[in-house]
């Protein structure tokens, strides 16, 4: 096998970028360009061409990016081409020092280490087994920053929109506008099931989720046992209430206690029913699974944040034969409440609910908001849907953020 | 009848059993049923083919123990996948309890290449807390958010991260979850936000949810469950543990398929006979 | 002090995370970059907390005598022991505890994989006795659900196509599953997942402005 | 098939854990309340000792000491490189800005003393200000606007009845699901009929997601199988 022989023109090149490369580029990039057999004398191979070079858009000044025409000689199967080194410079005269290296095929190339604001050159070279060719330079171009983020205008004008519907809604209705919202069933079957305990004379059980205090639906579930805490109180029904973490405990307890106070019977607030369990998901599971065999309540509200747990809970509380009443807007653990209960929330319909309740305008606000937004959502999708079968596509290319 | 009082009052215990049982029986004795590769599944596959040979990958690895059985399979996989490719791999980790176990895995899988070096050819980056707010971090910089691997060296030190800077040095991200944050958290933050492509191996549970990032091309490929671990195994000529488990796995839905069933069978009669 | 400063800064803050998604420039890019890795830091801070708080809230079972206190005993041992044991290996292993070979691996591969992932197991056994005793197939929509559960469930393993093979492959069960999954199921979780999204906008919409202080209540 | 049980003492530890986790199907019963305990508390320890090596240190601790100490963390030889400029920030190298989120953490300790414990305010403050513009945000462009734009698609293809009948299917699928999620208006005449139809949708989608969540919870169960047949008794 004769030694590796590298043509005059290629070894020139090696003194202008090869060595630098060598310096900066791990072992196995040279490595790749040294073989030459020199038995057919191979020639290095025709250049790249038409170099282009453009700040990159929407960002803050980090990248270049290239595009090129591809050697006419870089064809699949040919070999002639075997990668392009991308180079660059801050004068004409060079020294020019390779960016990277892309394979053969390849004909863009994002340039990432520049520094923003500075003027550079590229050039491609074309590296074969038979050397390599530097194409035509293009320049001078720099990296710069741009203040707003165009592919993002239509992310900008539906939410604006958004935010928009919402922080309107929430005004007008703390001017006092209730705005309409329908009723939603589950609430009556809330209360169905209330008087159905008061008719047995047996308590309710309710878990306003599992989570804490920062998880909004832990936040709907409060608003919902106010409620709930009112009508067991003006019934005289007892309501057992096992809570997960400290805070919405002590909410919890403001619920419940508030709800006498609403019913006049202030002093038949038992502080045992609100209690405080464990964070521990099996821990409280056992507990409460516990108070659903010994105490036997003829109704369970679940309103709130469910995991794993969900399963458990309804399937003991199915066994005891309770009124079941649940909502989550966990999607994957809706369909064990589904199946096993008598009533079930959906997704938002929780949310509803404690706004319908409540009557508070930043709920009823965003409930209105979303509502509105929904209008405009489907009215994009069939207008939409329309363009897109008769072949038009501005909408959707609009919309297009990546 | 009074067969059917019988079930209706059977101690849950037995069906824990014959569960048990079910799942047991094929472990030991396989039956091995013929497998077919679904769409999701091969979109994964083709994903990573695509994938320029030799070129740097993000892989982030997000679970912990409770999701061995579907994760692990998946992880391996890929990983020999990449490795085969000749591509670097880099792996985060974003679940607390993830961490050693990725690592057991990824090392279990390298010691398969012998050529392959760590630090050269992958790196273990570890596991680091603020969810979203890493993976927005890491837009500017990987090394920013980890400034240190798995194993405490430094890692703008290593080599494979030389050539690393941001998102935009990555074709592909490979991302392996079993919940939050994980895949949905991907697509938003960085699918999303730095155009990254992505494909996903994700628990069951979860995988219905990510049917609508499949279908917007939003991720490219969805391995779901064991299930699409065990195809994604046999896309690639590999007998893993998932395919091990397949048999298991279609007996368990059987029975559970003639639980339901057979629970509504004996229970049509009025419900006020319960209470 | 107490209520309106964190107001401002969560208002501040949460602004300027909006216009950085917005707003390439460095003068917005680099504040909001250090944010995010601050938030990276504090939020671990949160769990060390956390942490504590279960030594202390065990402590206080113990010296209290709650039920089951001589179980808390031994959480407390194995918090304190895993928690030495992993800031010595720290120390000689320059960060990486949990390097392989370390005691602190030892731990983490022999008692808390196996316990963490063996919790999770259960649900099997409970997830068929649940199917029995609490799966009703009532109502119209019920017997919707339970025929995409079935469908579904033996369609995505082995024993669906196996059970369907004599009929032509567009009618197998792999094949409904398939089409389930991605006509009807994607509909629908494509339009949960849009509510979802207008909530969690709304929702921080109503955070930055103050307007959401839920998360500052109760430690007044 | 035959036994070749494990000679690793770990392993051993792990089966007999898992199996007194199993035990509580039995009934709850000392075993399994040994193994939950054990649990809560080796995992507590784990984390604290985890956020501390794999973020505190390396993200906070390091980078300051570098900058104040001029010197290497753990070897203690001094950096080469002098590093000017304590507040002189440029993008992921924050030198002395670090002192804040150093100081916020602290601060969220404050919990623990009653009486300070407000302080722990302005650290939530600042992780819910950072966590509530970058979700509302990834929400608006990941779960939204390219859910919305992937929405838009051709009705009808000519040729492909297939393609036209579940196009249309998945569409009016995604209006009547959300139509049913429409709290302004009493769900009666047309609007009733559409939501009528998403509750359909809907229930269609949580029996696939019923499906999948056995198919998940089945898998646990293979793992832990696997994990004792394989690994511990050696079964082959």
């Amino acid at each position: 096998m004769p030694k590796p022989r590298w043509s005059q023109r290629s070894r020139n090149a090696c003194l202008g970028s090869l060595c630098f490369l060598a310096a900066i580029v791990p072992g196995p990039l040279t490595a790749q360009t040294a073989p030459a057999p020199a038995g057919n004398h191979p020639q290095p191979p025709a250049p790249a061409s038409g170099l282009e070079a453009h700040d990159a858009p929407n960002d803050a000044g980090r990248a270049v990016d290239l595009k090129w025409s591809l050697s006419p000689e870089d064809r699949p199967g040919a070999k002639r081409v075997v990668h392009y080194y991308v180079e660059r410079a801050t004068k004409p005269s060079g020294p020019w020092a390779v960016v990277d290296s892309v394979p053969a095929g390849t004909s863009t190339k994002s340039d990432q280490t520049v520094r923003r604001d500075t003027e550079y050159l590229y050039r491609i070279t074309a590296v074969g087994p038979g050397g390599m060719t530097p194409g035509g330079m293009f320049g001078f171009v720099h990296a710069s920053s741009q203040w707003v983020n165009t592919t993002r205008a239509s992310v900008l004008v539906f939410s604006a929109m958004f935010f928009a519907f919402v922080l309107y809604f929430i005004r007008s209705a703390e001017k006092g506008k209730k705005p309409f919202v329908r009723r939603i069933a589950g609430i009556d079957a809330i209360e169905e099931a209330i008087g159905r305990a008061t008719e047995m004379g047996r308590s309710v059980l309710y878990i306003p989720g599992i989570l804490d205090i920062d998880d909004i639906q832990t936040v709907a579930g409060l608003v919902i046992l106010e409620s709930v805490a009112r009508l067991t109180a003006k019934y005289q029904t007892p309501i057992t209430v096992p809570v997960t973490y400290p805070i919405p405990f002590t909410i919890a307890e403001e619920m419940v206690k508030g709800g006498y106070l609403h019913a006049g019977r202030p002093e038949q607030y038992d502080p045992n029913s609100v209690r405080f369990v464990s964070p521990e998901q099996f821990a409280y599971v056992a507990a409460v699974t516990g108070i659903m065999l010994r105490d036997r309540p003829a109704a369970h509200i679940f309103m709130g944040s469910f995991y794993a747990e969900s399963l458990l809970l309804a399937e003991t509380g199915f066994a005891t034969g309770a009124i079941q009443v649940a909502g989550t807007a966990n999607v994957h653990q809706l369909p064990f409440f589904v199946v096993a209960c008598d009533y079930t929330l959906i997704g938002e319909e929780l949310y509803a609910a404690s706004a319908y309740l409540s009557g508070e305008p930043k709920l009823v606000g965003s409930l209105k908001g979303a509502d509105l937004m929904k209008i405009a959502i489907v009215t994009t999708v069939v207008v939409g849907c329309l363009l897109e079968s008769l072949g038009i596509h501005a909408l959707t290319l609009w919309m297009t953020t990546q | 009848m009074p067969g059917l009082e019988v079930l209706e009052k059977l101690d849950r215990r037995w069906l824990f059993l014959i569960m048990g049982l079910l799942v047991l029986e094929p472990l030991m004795f396989p039956l091995a049923l013929p497998l077919t590769v679904t769409r999701p599944v091969q979109g994964f596959v083709d994903a990573i083919d695509k994938v320029p040979d030799g070129s740097t990958v993000l892989m982030s690895c997000d679970y912990d123990p409770s999701g061995i059985p579907e994760m692990v399979p998946m992880t391996r996989t890929a990983f020999r996948h990449l490795l085969g490719k000749n591509c670097k791999v880099v792996i985060t980790v974003l679940w607390p309890g993830g961490p050693g176990l990725v690592d057991s895995v990824l090392s279990e899988v390298a010691r398969e290449f012998p050529d392959k070096k760590y630090g050269v050819d992958w790196v273990n980056l570890g596991y680091k807390s603020g969810n979203e707010a890493v993976m927005v971090v890491m837009g500017q910089g990987i090394a920013n958010a980890f400034p240190r691997d798995y194993r405490g060296l430094d890692s703008r030190s290593l080599p494979v991260m030389r050539e690393v800077r941001d998102y935009a040095s990555f074709p592909l991200l490979v991302n392996i979850s079993s919940g939050y944050p994980g895949t949905k958290e991907w697509v938003q933050q960085v699918q999303a936000r730095f155009h990254l492509p992505m494909v996903a191996g994700v628990t069951a549970v979860s995988a219905p949810e990510y049917y609508p990032y499949l279908q917007s091309g939003q991720i490219r490929g969805l391995l779901g469950g064991m299930a699409g671990a065990a195809e994604y195994e046999k896309a690639r000529g590999e007998k893993g543990s998932a395919t091990r488990g397949m048999d298991a796995q279609s007996l368990g839905h059987l029975f559970v398929a003639f639980c339901i069933l057979l629970g509504n069978l004996i229970r049509r009669r009025p419900a006020e006979a319960r209470s | 002090m107490k209520r309106e400063l964190p107001l401002a800064i969560t208002a501040a803050i949460g602004v300027f995370m909006i216009l950085s998604f917005f707003v390439p420039h460095q003068a917005v890019s680099v504040p909001a970059d250090f944010l995010q890795a601050s938030a990276i830091i504090v939020v671990a801070f949160g769990y060390v907390l956390g942490g504590a708080n279960v030594l202390r809230v065990n402590f206080d079972g113990i010296y209290k005598r709650q039920p089951d206190w001589p179980y808390k005993i031994l959480l407390l041992a194995g918090l304190i022991v895993t928690f030495a044991i992993g800031a010595i290996d720290g120390v000689e292993q320059h960060g990486g505890f949990l390097d392989q070979g370390t005691r602190s691996k030892w731990i983490y591969d022999n008692l808390y994989s196996p316990m963490s992932a063996t919790m999770f197991s259960l649900l099997a056994f409970f997830i068929a006795s649940a199917a029995f005793r609490a799966f009703r197939i009532r109502t119209v929509e019920a017997g919707l659900l339970a025929l995409a559960a079935l469908l579904v469930m033996l369609g995505r393993v082995p024993v669906g196509d196996l059970a369907t093979h004599w009929l032509p492959a567009p009618a197998r069960l792999g094949a409904i599953q398939d089409w389930i999954m991605n006509v009807p199921q994607n509909a629908a979780k494509r339009a949960i997942l849009i509510g979802a999204a207008l909530g969690v906008m709304a929702t921080g919409l109503r955070v930055i402005l103050g307007i959401e202080r839920s998360y500052l209540s109760g430690e007044e | 098939m035959s036994l070749h049980l494990s000679h690793d003492f770990g392993i051993w530890i792990g089966a007999v854990l898992t199996l007194f986790i199993f035990s509580f199907l039995y009934k709850d019963n000392p075993f399994y309340k040994i193994a939950e305990h054990l649990f809560v508390g080796v995992s507590a320890g784990y984390y604290i000792i985890l956020y501390w090596w794999t973020v505190i240190v390396p993200n906070l601790i390091e980078p300051l000491w570098k900058q104040l100490a001029h010197r290497d963390l753990w070897t203690g030889q001094p950096l080469l490189q002098a590093r000017p400029g304590l507040f002189a920030a440029e993008l992921g190298d924050y030198r002395g800005w670090l002192v804040i989120p150093g100081i916020l953490g602290l601060l969220l300790f404050s919990r623990l003393f009653g009486k300070i414990g407000w302080l722990s305010r302005w650290s939530l403050a600042m992780i819910i200000g950072v966590y509530a513009g970058i979700k509302t945000t990834g929400f608006a462009q990941g779960d939204f606007v390219a859910q919305l734009q992937a929405s838009l698609q051709p009705l009808w293809k000519a040729g492909d009845p297939a393609f036209t009948i579940n196009s249309v299917i998945f569409t009016v699928g995604l209006i009547s699901s959300l139509l049913f999620f429409f709290f302004s208006r009493e769900h009666k005449g047309t609007l009733g009929v559409f939501s009528r139809l998403g509750v359909f949708f809907l229930m269609a989608g949580f029996g696939a997601g019923y499906g999948y969540t056995v198919m998940s919870r089945i898998s646990l169960l293979i793992g832990r199988f696997q994990f004792l047949l394989d690994n511990w008794l050696g079964l082959r």
